[in-house]
């Protein structure tokens, strides 16, 4: 399945079927990070539930340094 | 003790995490400064660098407040978007609020940050936004709801420290909520100079991270914010144009 | 360490003695302050009135180092006879030497304030000189042998603060002794200021003593020139015309 | 050349009527300041006393172009009425926007002030508005296409002068139309330091109506408005921390 | 007028001749400038080029008093001596007393001054010593007799302009004979700042000579000087915390 | 006829029927002075045929000092 | 015996043949006072023995505030 | 003759014999120029009747810019 994920298209394997799938697929599950699914901004608890489709955009973004 | 919205702090240091040397440097000039609050920005992360290490796993988040600005926004619905996502972590429901409108001075555009504090107050955030120091500007954001004003001192990482301190005292004169002076500072005696004008707090990054010894310039801002608001508080001698004396003045006999 | 002819000091706070409410606040004050050296005055007794309180009395005289001024003195003459009559307590060997030739700015004289501190280290005191910040005569005082310079940073008691730092500063450079900013201090931020430029200490008194809580101002100030240490220490960031951001310039995507 | 919109000045003095002791002294102020825009209020007439002398009567009306100000309005609306009112006497069709967002301090309101200029600008005025020094709000006013931007230098009638040079110089740095330095002017000096950052004109009124000589003052305003642009012409030295000789710096020969 | 011992002047700008970019440039700003002292310093001649031009040669010296400095003196004894030998030309009796102290401040060393200008006064010249803005100092040099006095703004040639306006006002309030600001000056408004405050006048060089367009320069500090000093006589309006209205504060009614 | 000149009710004799005459009643046809009529800014051509209504709000307004 | 105390002239008991006596006199012994006999400033250890004769100038001083 | 001149030693040809002669010498007679003669200054009144000896110590000054 094909996704574009901060801007790039990526191709994920099949067993990626929803947005828990995904961090775990990229070993972020233990990072603060928070994704934004076709414009819509997920709470942590619909990661589970949220299924990916082919071509479906993903934003990861986390918090780094800034004043 | 410095109150914004439901929040109660001992300091009145509001510290930034841009721009440290290394983590072992940044993480010692948070604890030394004994800041509570800690300003971050929100960006997309590098998906294939996981392993790329990130300050916020090297703190005790509970000990600290987060505060996400919403910096990279030049429209009130770009902030309003960094705001929502920071607040998606479930990390923090406060948010500084800063709309440039213009990349050599990174001043804010006063209409957009109108705009997205409106909107985030309407969305229950706890909003804090950065300002010019436009007087009136200042009431308009409180009049909004606003939590606290947040007008600058000079532009962002200038160090040029307290460029007008008539306005900034204006605004602290007409203010209801906590006014905390954001950006330009650049030494400790500026710091104590914003928090003798009355304000609650000072915002920094800059003065700290790039200091030569961050963890020094650290401690430096953290005593001269308590000095600046003792003074404050103490009440301070008038200015005269000559000299009163300290000592008795009846001069010593000439035998 | 600060250290003054033989003597070694912690704090770089020098505290005076005079015009505080009670004996009681001023004893508060001191001690807060933290300050290791109290200036004092030399006058004539009431010899009728040998009850009179005295607020040496007060102190626990081991604890401090006395620096009595030469206050009242209008030529080196008149210093010099204040000095040795201070000298003969037993308590001090130090001075600080003023010779005020202007009653309505209590600005030192120059002429003879060298030829009083030229005198004095002949007979063999700890000399602190009173200066203006002139840089050229700071040179000769140092040049005379002098343990630190006192130049002033405005008018005694006018609270003003540093009306010249570009003199304090040369003044700093060239000094190869302690250089004392000495006079005019009103807030905590002045004295930061001062120690920023990387003064060696302040003296103050009636930033103190004229405070509306001359204990709580006394902390302030304490507390500011350990800021003002510090911040020198630890190396301000370059002042800019322009910003620089803390956080990272990149925007955020914009979906 | 000063132009606004279709207008071209000699002058870049532009000169407030308010407040002078009487009408002969302000004649005489005004013709010695040479300028060729003088700025008046609209207010109700007592028509009980038609007699009752009014200052315009006494100018040649035809050797100035009036710039009638919106003072009194609270609102863009009230603006908007108070310029309609003036343009309907047939004598103008330029309007300083004034929209005063705060009787203690006279700033004005950055909101309303937009929307007043917006309003004038599609009704066809030359539209001139008193801002504040917020850089951003001073971009706004000029996309909206204001004729001229005037911020504040510090409160109507403070006499504080530049406040604030920084933002001023942001601003004329930034615009693409005259920037006209209004209000809070105190001194020949302030003035000057106006067109030295650059500013192509300044606008005052209290600091010659209310000086002791309101003549001599106007005079003297007009010579420093001409010194400060011809010194911005002329490019000035840079400043340096030390200093440079003047003259040649090999000694004589001590014979 | 502007007296200074037995001579009256029209101008109160005095102009250095050092540094120009060329002697075309240099006659016409002098001529601009409107002065009518110039300083010059003395050197040894190079005999072997006699055609070597000299601007003296250039200028109608009866239409200036020339004010020959005693610029690469160290101490009173070479001071005296250049005064000397500049008299012998027998085209001045005016001397400026400038003994350096200090080759990278460029400041004035207090003792020799006093001693120099204390010799030349016993041997008859008018002097007119550069001085640091020491009140004491500039008291002491008016005792001993000084024609005028010209207290330093900020170092030679560093354009700083005028760093404590606080001692230039003591020395002005207290000064007997004409003080003119000498030194430092870098802008028109530095110099309007000097005669703001009460100084008799202004001596300039690096200020113009080093201007990217001397001659407009020139023509700014003379303007500017006027400015100044037409402003300290017409008495400037107070400097006040708030607004005051220049326009009636009545608004208009609100239909 | 009665008039609300500047927020104040005023009696008029009944010659002053337009704009003009009421300027000319108070003597002001000489001053530079600007009409409102019923919240409407009037221009000076419209003074002569601007006919006057008992009850009419008149504005009668001019220039004086500002800054 | 009269001497001249800080300035003004004072009558004091023939009992009061020394310094010591003097200050025991105003009951000074234990206040931080300096004393200058005839234009010289008495070290401590010699009041005891510097011994007062009538017109003898004698300076009384003290520590006061001062900055 | 040998004159020190501004610090150099240089030969003048006998014929100069007078500080009048040498102002010639070096073509300044009609320039701004001051001397001082082995440590004496002297007014133009006097260069004709200064006589010079070898080994006379001349200093050669004018104005030149200075602030």
């Amino acid at each position: 399945m094909e996704l574009v994920i901060n801007g790039d298209k990526l191709e994920v394997p099949n067993t990626v079927e929803t947005v828990s799938n995904l961090l775990q697929h990229f070993e972020l599950e233990q990072k603060v990070v928070i994704v934004e699914w076709n414009e819509t901004i997920l709470e942590k608890g619909s990661h589970q539930e949220t299924r990916l489709c082919d071509g479906d955009k993903v934003e990861l973004v986390h918090f780094v340094g800034g004043g | 003790m410095l109150k914004i919205g439901s929040y109660e702090f001992k300091s009145r240091l509001l510290l930034g995490t841009g721009k440290y040397p290394n983590f072992d440097v940044q993480k010692e000039a948070v604890e030394v400064s004994e800041a509570e609050i800690l300003t971050f920005s929100v960006r997309r992360m590098n998906i294939f660098e996981p392993s790329q290490p990130n300050f916020l796993e090297k703190l005790d988040v509970k000990k600290y407040i987060l505060l996400p600005n919403t910096a990279g926004a030049k429209t009130a619905e770009e902030a309003v978007r960094i705001a929502k996502l920071a607040k998606a972590s479930g990390l923090c429901d406060m948010v500084k609020v800063e709309v440039i409108g213009c990349q050599k001075t990174l001043l804010p555009d006063p209409v957009e940050t109108l705009k997205a504090s409106e909107e985030l107050l309407k969305e229950g955030f706890t909003v804090l936004p950065y300002t010019s120091d436009d007087v009136l500007l200042a009431k308009r954001l409180e009049d909004l709801g606003c939590h606290a004003i947040m007008p600058g001192a000079s532009p962002i990482g200038s160090g040029q420290g307290i460029v007008n301190p008539l306005n900034l005292s204006f605004i602290i004169e007409q203010a209801n909520v906590p006014v905390i002076v954001d950006a330009g500072v650049g030494t400790p005696s500026d710091a104590a100079i914003a928090m003798e004008l009355g304000a609650d707090g000072v915002l920094l990054n800059t003065a700290v991270s790039g200091a030569n010894d961050p963890v020094k310039m650290a401690k430096a801002m953290k005593l001269a914010i308590e000095a600046g608001r003792l003074g404050f508080e103490a009440g301070r001698i008038p200015k005269k144009r000559y000299a009163t004396a300290s000592s008795p003045m009846e001069g010593m006999s000439v035998s």
